[in-house]
């Protein structure tokens, strides 16, 4: 078993890596980043977590079904790329809106933000999903 | 009906008759024999319905459109020579068909058997109506396959399978060298179509002076002999004996075995007046004569002596039909023909006295058997006859068909002058006096002398009618065509003559023409076949010894060695060739690699390397690739794992620096995480592992493993340093519109990622495909074990 | 622009990677494997065709709304000259190439994702043979 | 609840730091994102125990001390480091030393731990199982007990203040 | 101007002690003293020079985002250190023929495994 | 002035690197590698800050803010190997 | 549905990619799966169909996604690509069908279909693309995807997970290496022509080489390709991996190696050797054609010596890409026709082989066939059905294996390639001799040893098992006997790879937005 020390940093830590696994993803399209980048993020810091307190025991509060999270990844980027068909324009064809928000003002929404969306699920399940199946079988 | 109507039907409808058998079988009960019967006698009645448009001098040919884009159509072509094969196949089939309900117990699996002697028919008889070569391949190939099938009828047999093995490998095998001679013959004469090349004198001399001629003639020609079992392809004649008796009197005497002789004749006229063609034909017809004859007299098994004088009398006909000049391309033609008529009659008919004493005695060995006359006088007789049609004993059809060889082979010789004037007549004699000898040794062997004391069942009589009646009707023919030979001449003979040798043919074949060098060569051959036949023992005895002591002089003894070893053989290519390790398929890869870059770059490299190369690198940078290197060489060369991974993940953070200095922050990021989790994936798998494992190199692998990292290397460095000159003008990349449009169409600042999930977003869509392919893979590979367990 | 000691250091790494992929070890493979997947990556980004000194994000906005082309050259010519340049000569641009980056990045997922399997399969195959020695794993030759 | 109002608040202020820009607008949107991290984990961060924003920010100035001693000893840290790696001939006398500690909340051993190793000479080695000793490595560790006192004086003192 | 020169002093020093950091690395003894300098003297480098951007770029992204990483170092870098000389020590890395005293030792000796062969 | 001081702070940084690859490749122990790889990251995350200041970019200040988390991942996670043999 | 038409080619991708996700979410409901598997995999073995109409028709097809013409990806549906398409579709559909009642319950709802989406995705994604990275990234699609089925349970299971695990090592490191080579080349002619679009490339080479600026390393590059689409097809000295893989593979997922994944190799060589470097072909013939011989002999002589039945038939897929191959190292319109021709014979026979050959594993309880024997008795469809599949395979009529060999041997020798035919001839005499002596060694002889194999099983093959193979064996029958229709379609397709204009013309044609 790992040490207290460890323990309490990794915690402390968890909330704020994947803070910024977010921050990446979302500012993707602009800076550097994006869903993959945003994905492994969020990815290491479960595997740290794993790591430091022990598969079993962080299973026994939080078991996701990483299986999901990549099968919702791949059908979110896939539905996003299809969606473009339902709105008469060939596969994976992008949308760019600036829409304005109460309180943040000006806010580009882009299609292909969603599918950077589908990006970090599969690679955060993915990922995940080997992890704990390999962490599992023993 | 017109007669092509009637020719297509004749081929088809043995097939649709015998597909829909499995559909009718239940219906039909224990007549399904008498229903196969019905079906070849359609068939012969259709092949009457058309013969006298040909017995007047006609030919039928028509196509129906089937490959056009290939040139080929389902195309059938009737002369003399195809509707005398039709009726000898039509007509033996209902003989036989009708044989077979005596023949065949009913607990045999009776719709099979049908099924595939229909099939059988259907095949043969679109052979010999094919109007173009790979039609005739087609069904060619299915007389192969049937014949297989019918050969192992008894599946279990491991005789049968060995049979059936080998007539399929000879004759299939034989058969695509003749489609490959018929490739070439299209190569040379730009057509498939039978009728066209024989009616074109100019395509046949454009054949003749072309170079490929003997190529093609000796193609086809190897297609012929495996299937007439000729020269050294005889072998798997006797072995296809293990099929039922019915059947071998059907396909292994009477009607397959002669498609190399229908062949030989139906390609007579485009080959023939050659030297090659009779050195080859005649050539290997006569040594294949001489041969069987002999082996057939050596024989104990009824079938089997029937089985080689099988293959002696196909060789006579193949000789004959050999006998050819310049001037005289056709010497043989009318005898051979006749011949084969003559032989489809009496060896038909002995075979089914083969089947009916095997049936009654339980046994196929001569040696075994003994006077049986009194028990079955009927049967006596039968055979009788047909054994002595066979021997060439007046006033049977056979006696004329040999006296006009003898006459061929006299006047071949003398046109070929000394020494072939004495020589081809005279082993045209010796063969004759094997077939006498052998004749003689088959009547006197069951029937003949006294019955042996044990062995025997005790009652044996003579069959039924249902399986007398179609010897009874052949030995009818036999007699009928020694008495009236002008019947067969005019009908059959003549118009296939003439077809052969595509003109008008008129034949006077009487008993009776005097005291002519063939009558001589007749009384010849019985003195000395009586003669071989009393000195039978001594000949055995020599036999044997010359057997004994020279193995390697049978053909079937490179058969076996071949097949039987062709496991071990090939055992050891491949346990060679797929040795197991990876290490001998990544070297494979890596030189195929090597050899196809070297290949342009020694036939059209003036200078491996550009002239300008470019050192302006910032120092920072050149210090980091040498980091680099260090930390590959450590990852390559620290002995244990962990310290390795430990080394190839600095390499991993190097590389990302370099990405930095590249200006490529995405790409650092992304290498600085995966750099990271694999990391962590490799201390996940090494888990179990432990770090025991020390690979001893030797200095003769250290070298040629150094020296092909280093060719790997060089042509990487080639490649990169000539690839990486720059976009010949005036071409320019695509990245230029990513840069210009990435933000204004694609509303991204990073032009990077725009290209990611916009530009090339369907790339993306396939890498995260891929990564979802890993988890699941790794799923199942953990899932795997855990069901073993 | 040809960068010679960079192509000469990855053809370096080629050679290194080529050699442990020769091994014997079966970890040893797929170190070297990864080696391979780093030199390749290099040499995907060092085939960037042009020689720009910024990083391919756009940094001054250049006004957000404005959903047109800038570039009236990208109309395509093809059509009309199919052989015509994309670009005129000349013509360059401050940015590095940003789709060889792109690439990249691509191969580096994939290789991650195949390096994670053939990892967990190496655990597997030890698990099954008790070895890592690549030359016991011959139960399928011939 | 409160949990969740102070860790917003925290990971809001994260957000600007991780984001580049200090905004209200990104503090706003990260207090938005926050609870939806924490809360599949809660059980790690003790929602059980009682939380009051006064006794944080009583804190405050403790932990503002603590800093400032922190960065102290850190530069003297270095300075006693520095010297000993820039010897001609490095002479040390090292060991691992065994160092008691007051300390009982998890944040304050992990802060006393780390101000430990940030601090002269010393690097945390372990914890003991019953987390009453500390197993400090020293580069100086010829008086293992005025280690100890030094610990326990000069640096423990603040954590409690600032952590406890 | 004096924030220039200060930022430049605080950059020279910390890639000083950097530089330092790295030099002890190679020639201290043993893993546990080399975990000092890298650790101590290290973060302090790594932790100037992100100040001294701090300082030339004032709370501008690259600013704000340099204190980050300095704030991160120096929450992460202890530990990191303790993890490993904890392993080392568990793995049965002995130390240096200097040391004076291990009390560790005799409180983990049961936990320590055998030390593989290197 | 500036982008000179910075120029030469990376070639003395990349020259810092050199020790840490020492202990890489040298060790002796595991332990020792792993606490070179974890400085040479620290340098690394240094040499960013420093190209990010002279290329005037932020981009690169975000792989510095990313390789500090991750190599305290790495870090943790081989030394956990090294301790128990197993990571999960 | 005629706003779909356009859409074709991308759908035949992204659906089953849509359902590889949707398979995912589904684990908890195998009934909902094989519904919607089996409709999913009709419905796409119908458009694949409609495509092949739609190119038949109205010419090559192609289909930006994302509209972003050739600065983008952009999927191209010709008659090669579409008719590849179909193929795929329609062995997928059935290697699909008998998969579910082959593929062990758990296995298959947990992971089995959406690898097996994806890997149709894969091939149908290669077959379509007209980018030569993004046939990179689906290439190891194919990879990764055929991997994760070579090691799915079957039921029964009568092969060793370890030799599934050998087996996908060997095959998994091997593409490595050619992925590695593959993005070498591809990166190389992206810095020698600034584009990943084949037709682009193809544009831009011609260009070069008509202005006489071809630089020499472009001849290198092409070369490179050779190895990189060798491997996937397996042709010698890059076939190794086949005999380990095939026969290890589940009996349906052997079907889809074998029956159309090697065939991405041939169908890479010909669209890039044709597109892209026709300057090329000068060298490229010679050597694929000495290749293709040593495939055919090794692969051959190797079967000979195999007592596995899947291993034989996977050494006979390397033997018969040989002639594939050959076919196309002839070249013109007749040699790449006889190809065709001789591919999707190949094919259907292969598969069907396959699958028969599950069957019999089943039965029989082992691959040894030394431990089979008098089968013919308790297996007479199986019998029936690996007799019609051997006589294919070893070019006997009336099956369509004959036709192909025909056509192949027609096109050496109007082509004067005697000595290459001659090879070839003498090695398909080997084909008939191991093909039959599998069958005779299986089915016919004495039935094996029961006290010390046990008797075979008396389970009877289901429907689902049966109607895949029933309907392979109808397409190897009927293409034998009346094959003109797809003898038109590969002169078509041999006359369109020839010309690479319309190609071009179909993919450069566009109006970028
Ligand atoms: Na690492
Ligand atoms: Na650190």
């Amino acid at each position: 078993m790992t040490t207290l020390i460890t323990k309490t940093i990794t915690k402390i830590c968890l909330p704020l890596v994947i803070l910024f696994s977010i921050s990446l993803l979302l500012a993707g399209h602009n800076n550097p980043g994006g869903g993959f980048i945003g994905g492994v993020m969020f990815a290491s810091v479960i595997a740290l977590t794993y790591v430091v307190y022990g598969l079993d025991y962080i299973k026994s509060f939080f078991d996701p079904d990483w299986g999901n999270w990549f099968g919702f990844g791949l059908l979110l980027a896939s539905v996003t790329a299809f969606a473009a068909i339902a709105f008469s324009h060939n596969f994976f064809r992008s949308a760019v809106e600036f829409i304005h928000l109460p309180f943040f003002g000006e806010v580009e929404l882009v299609s292909a933000g969603l599918f950077d969306i589908g990006v970090y699920f599969v690679v955060i399940g993915g990922l995940l999903f080997i992890f704990k199946n390999v962490g599992d079988d023993r | 009906m017109d007669s092509f109507t009637a020719i297509t039907l004749a081929v088809f409808l043995p097939f649709i008759l015998a597909g829909i058998l499995p559909a009718i079988e239940k219906l039909l009960k224990e007549k399904i024999g008498w229903y196969a019967s019905a079906v070849a006698f359609m068939s012969l009645l259709l092949v009457a319905q058309a013969a006298p448009e040909i017995i007047h001098g006609g030919t039928i040919q028509k196509s129906i459109e089937w490959l056009p884009s290939m040139g080929i159509n389902l195309s059938f072509y009737a002369d003399g020579l195809s509707i005398m094969f039709g009726f000898i196949v039509s007509g033996i089939g209902v003989i036989i068909m009708s044989y077979s309900n005596g023949y065949m117990s009913k607990k045999e699996d009776l719709p099979r058997y049908y099924q595939q002697l229909l099939f059988f028919m259907g095949s043969m008889l679109g052979m010999v109506f094919s109007a173009n070569t790979i039609q005739l391949f087609i069904f060619w190939e299915l007389t192969s396959i049937t014949s297989f099938m019918l050969i192992g009828y008894w599946r279990n047999r491991p005789m049968s399978v060995y049979g059936a093995t080998k007539s399929l490998l000879i004759t299939a095998a034989g058969g695509l060298f003749m489609l490959a001679g018929f490739l070439v013959l299209h190569a040379i004469t730009g057509t498939f179509d039978i009728p066209t090349i024989l009616q074109n004198e100019s395509i046949r001399d454009i054949l003749h002076s072309h170079e490929l001629f003997i190529l093609t003639l000796v193609l086809i020609f190897i297609g012929a002999a495996s299937k007439s079992a000729q020269g050294p392809f005889y072998i798997w004649l006797p072995n296809a004996m293990e099929a039922p008796t019915p059947v071998s009197a059907f396909l292994h005497s009477a009607t397959m075995v002669k498609a190399g002789i229908y062949l030989i004749a139906r390609i007579h006229p485009i080959f023939s007046g050659t030297d090659a063609w009779f050195f080859l034909v005649s050539g290997v017809g006569i040594f294949t004569m001489l041969l069987a004859g002999f082996l057939a007299f050596r024989q104990t098994d009824i079938k089997g002596i029937l089985a080689y004088s099988t293959i002696s009398q196909l060789a006579y006909i193949m000789t004959m039909y050999g006998y050819t000049t310049h001037h005289e391309p056709g010497i043989g033609v009318a005898a051979a023909t006749f011949h084969l008529l003559n032989h489809a009659t009496f060896k038909a008919c002995l075979f089914l006295v083969a089947g009916i004493v095997a049936h009654e005695t339980a046994t196929r060995d001569i040696t075994k058997m003994g006077g049986l006359r009194k028990e079955m006088p009927i049967t006596f007789i039968v055979a009788t006859i047909g054994a002595l049609s066979m021997a060439g004993i007046p006033p049977l059809n056979g006696f004329l068909s040999k006296e006009m060889f003898y006459e061929a082979s006299v006047e071949m010789g003398s046109l070929l002058g000394s020494p072939y004037n004495i020589l081809i007549p005279a082993l045209a004699v010796l063969g004759g006096v094997f077939t006498f000898a052998y004749s003689i040794k088959l009547i006197d062997g069951i029937f003949l002398g006294k019955r042996p004391s044990k062995g025997l069942p005790e009652h044996i009589h003579d069959p039924s009618m249902v399986m007398l009646a179609p010897a009874i009707f052949l030995v009818g023919l036999i007699v009928l065509f020694g008495l009236v030979p002008s019947i067969p001449v005019h009908n059959f003979i003549e118009p296939t003559v003439s077809g052969i040798l595509l003109q008008e043919a008129h034949l006077h074949i009487k008993l009776w023409h005097g005291f002519t060098a063939p009558l001589f060569m007749t009384i010849v051959t019985f003195i000395l076949g009586i003669l071989t036949y009393t000195q039978y023992s001594r000949i055995a005895e020599w036999q044997n010894k010359f057997n004994a002591r020279f193995p390697w002089i049978s053909v079937n003894y490179y058969y076996d060695a071949a097949v039987d070893n062709a496991k071990n053989v090939t055992s050891k290519f491949s346990n060679r060739m797929q040795p197991g390790p990876i290490k001998t398929y990544m070297l494979a890869l890596l030189l195929l690699t090597i050899t196809m870059f070297a290949i342009p770059a020694i036939l059209l490299a003036s200078s491996l390397l550009p002239s300008d190369l470019n050192f302006d690198i910032p120092l920072y940078e050149i210090i980091i690739y040498l980091f680099m290197i260090i930390a590959a060489l450590g990852a390559a060369m620290l002995p244990r794992y962990v310290p390795a991974i430990i080394s190839i993940s600095g390499l991993g953070y190097l590389v990302a620096l370099l990405f930095i200095y590249l200006q490529a922050p995405d790409l650092a990021l992304t290498q600085v995480l995966v750099e990271t989790l694999s990391t962590i994936i490799f201390l996940l798998a090494i888990v179990k592992i432990p770090q025991k494992f020390k690979e001893h190199i030797t200095k003769a692998t250290l070298t040629k493993d150094l020296l092909i990292s280093a060719t790997v290397a060089s042509i990487v460095f080639i490649l990169l340093i000539n690839a990486t000159q720059g976009i010949v003008p005036p071409f320019e990349s695509l990245s230029h519109y990513f840069i210009e449009n990435s933000l204004p169409l694609a509303g991204g600042h990073n032009i990077v990622n725009v290209i990611i999930v916009d530009f090339r977003g369907y790339d993306t869509l396939g890498e995260i495909a891929v990564l979802c392919l890993a988890a699941l893979g790794v799923y199942n590979l953990i899932q795997s074990r855990s069901d073993d367990e | 622009m040809n960068n010679t000691l960079l192509s000469l250091t990855i053809a370096i790494l080629f050679g290194i990677g080529t050699f442990l992929i020769l091994r014997r070890d079966i970890v040893r493979v797929i170190i070297g494997l990864g080696i391979l997947s780093h030199a390749v990556n290099l040499l995907i980004v060092s085939t960037g065709v042009f020689a720009g000194t910024k990083v391919p994000i756009i940094v001054d906005d250049g006004g957000h709304g404005a959903v047109e082309a800038t570039g009236s050259i990208f109309t395509d010519t093809l059509s009309l000259n199919i052989l015509a340049p994309v670009l005129a000569a000349g013509h360059h641009t401050d940015y590095v190439d940003p789709l060889v980056q792109a690439l990249v990045l691509t191969a580096i997922v994939i290789s991650l994702a195949t390096t994670a399997f053939i990892l967990i399969l190496a655990y597997r195959i030890y698990e099954e043979y008790g070895t890592t020695d690549l030359k016991e794993l011959r139960r399928l030759w011939g | 609840m409160k949990r969740y109002i102070a860790y917003s608040a925290i990971l809001g202020v994260v957000w600007c730091f991780v984001h580049g820009t200090v905004s209200i607008n990104n503090f706003v949107l990260g207090v938005i994102i926050a609870p939806f991290i924490i809360r599949p984990f809660k059980s790690l961060f003790r929602f059980d125990t009682e939380f009051s924003f006064g006794n944080a920010i009583k804190k405050i100035p403790a932990q503002v001390k603590y800093m400032y001693v922190l960065f102290k000893e850190i530069i003297k840290a270095n300075i006693v480091v520095a010297k000993i790696v820039l010897q001609p001939k490095i002479n040390i006398k090292p060991g691992i030393v065994a160092i008691p500690i007051r300390t009982k909340t998890d944040l304050g051993i992990t802060a006393i731990a780390n101000t430990i190793t940030l601090t002269p000479g010393t690097l945390t080695i372990d914890i003991s199982e019953d987390r009453s000793v500390l197993y400090v490595h020293a580069i100086d560790a010829t008086d293992p007990e005025g280690l100890a006192r030094s610990i326990r004086d000069d640096l423990e003192k603040y954590v409690l203040e600032a952590f406890e | 101007m004096v924030l220039e020169i200060l930022s430049n002093v605080v950059l020279v020093i910390g890639l000083f002690f950097v530089f330092l950091a790295m030099l002890g690395l190679a020639r201290l003894p043993d893993v546990y003293n080399r975990l000092h300098t890298t650790t101590k003297i290290g973060t302090l480098g790594a932790f100037g020079v992100m100040f001294s951007i701090l300082l030339k770029v004032g709370f501008s992204p690259i600013g704000v985002k340099a204190l980050t990483v300095a704030i991160f170092i120096l929450v992460t870098a202890p530990v990191a250190a303790h993890m490993i000389g904890r392993a080392a020590h568990r793995h049965g890395v002995g130390l240096c023929k200097e040391s004076v005293i291990d009390e560790y030792g005799r409180a983990c000796s049961a936990a320590c495994p055998e030390k593989e062969d290197e | 002035m500036n982008s000179m001081l910075l120029e030469y702070s990376l070639i003395f940084m990349v020259i810092a690197i050199i020790p840490c690859l020492y202990r890489i490749i040298k060790g002796p122990t595991i332990p020792d590698r792993v606490v070179a790889l974890d400085a040479m990251t620290t340098v690394i995350v240094v040499m960013l800050g420093i190209y990010s200041f002279v290329k005037g970019s932020v981009f690169f200040m975000d792989v510095a803010l990313v390789l500090a988390i991750i190599s305290f991942v790495g870090a943790v996670t081989i030394s956990k190997y090294l301790d128990e043999g197993v990571i999960l | 549905m005629i706003a779909l038409a356009v859409h074709l080619p991308i759908l035949l991708v992204a659906t089953p990619i849509l359902t590889a996700a949707l398979m995912l979410f589904l684990r908890k409901q195998p009934a909902i799966q094989k519904l919607l598997s089996i409709s999913v995999f009709f419905i796409l073995a119908i458009v694949s169909v409609l495509m092949l109409l739609q190119v038949w028709s109205s010419g090559i097809q192609a289909y930006e996604v994302g509209e972003w013409g050739k600065y983008g990806i952009i999927l191209v549906a010709d008659l090669l690509s579409s008719g590849m398409v179909v193929l795929t579709s329609i062995v997928s559909f059935l290697a699909l069908v008998y998969s579910l009642d082959y593929i062990e319950e758990k296995s298959l709802s947990a992971s089995y279909y959406p690898l097996f989406s994806l890997l149709v995705a894969g091939l149908n994604g290669s077959f379509l693309t007209g980018d030569i990275f993004n046939l990179f990234v689906f290439f190891e699609i194919l990879l990764l995807s055929s991997c994760g089925l070579v090691i799915a349970n079957e039921k029964g299971g009568v092969t060793k997970s370890s030799d599934k695990m050998e087996a996908t090592f060997k095959y998994l490191v091997l593409n490595m290496l050619s992925s590695i080579v593959m993005l070498i080349a591809v990166a190389s002619l992206y810095a020698t022509t600034g584009t990943l679009n084949m037709a682009d490339i193809s544009v831009k080479l011609s260009a070069m080489s008509a202005a006489g600026t071809l630089p020499w390393h472009v001849f290198g590059i092409a070369l490179m390709f050779i190895v990189v689409f060798g491997n996937k097809a397996a042709i010698f000295p890059l076939h190794y991996w086949l005999p380990d893989v095939h026969p290890t593979a589940p009996s349906p997922i052997s079907a889809m190696l074998s029956g159309v994944l090697i065939k991405v190799g041939a169908y890479g060589m010909l669209r890039v050797f044709f597109l892209i470097f026709p300057d090329t072909l000068y060298l490229f013939k010679p050597v694929i054609i000495y290749l293709a011989l040593a495939t055919i002999v090794v692969g051959a002589i190797s079967a000979v010596a195999q007592t596995d039945v899947k291993r034989l038939l996977a050494y006979s897929s390397v033997s018969q890409i040989g002639y594939v191959f050959l076919g196309i190292g002839f070249g013109g319109v007749y040699g790449i026709a006889a190809a065709l021709v001789y591919l999707v014979n190949h094919a259907l026979a292969k598969s069907m082989l396959f699958l028969t050959s599950g069957g019999i594993i089943h039965h029989a309880g082992t691959r040894d066939m030394r431990k089979m024997g008098g089968m013919v008795d308790s297996a007479p469809f199986m019998s029936l059905m690996f007799l019609t599949g051997a006589m294919s395979i070893a070019g006997l009529p009336p099956m369509g294996g004959f036709i192909a060999k025909f056509q192949l041997f027609d096109a050496g020798i109007s082509g004067e390639y005697y000595f290459e035919v001659a090879i070839a001839l003498l090695f398909a005499i080997f084909t008939i001799f191991y093909m039959f002596r599998a069958m005779l060694l299986m089915f016919w002889g004495e039935k094996r040893d029961v006290n010390e194999y046990g008797e075979y099983s008396t389970h009877g093959t289901s429907s689902l098992i049966a109607l895949p193979i029933i309907v392979l064996a109808l397409g190897v029958v009927i293409f034998g006997l009346y094959a003109e229709p797809l003898i038109t379609f590969a002169n078509a397709t041999a006359n369109q790879i020839l010309d690479p204009q319309p190609y071009i013309d179909a993919v450069m044609t566009r109006v970028v937005r």
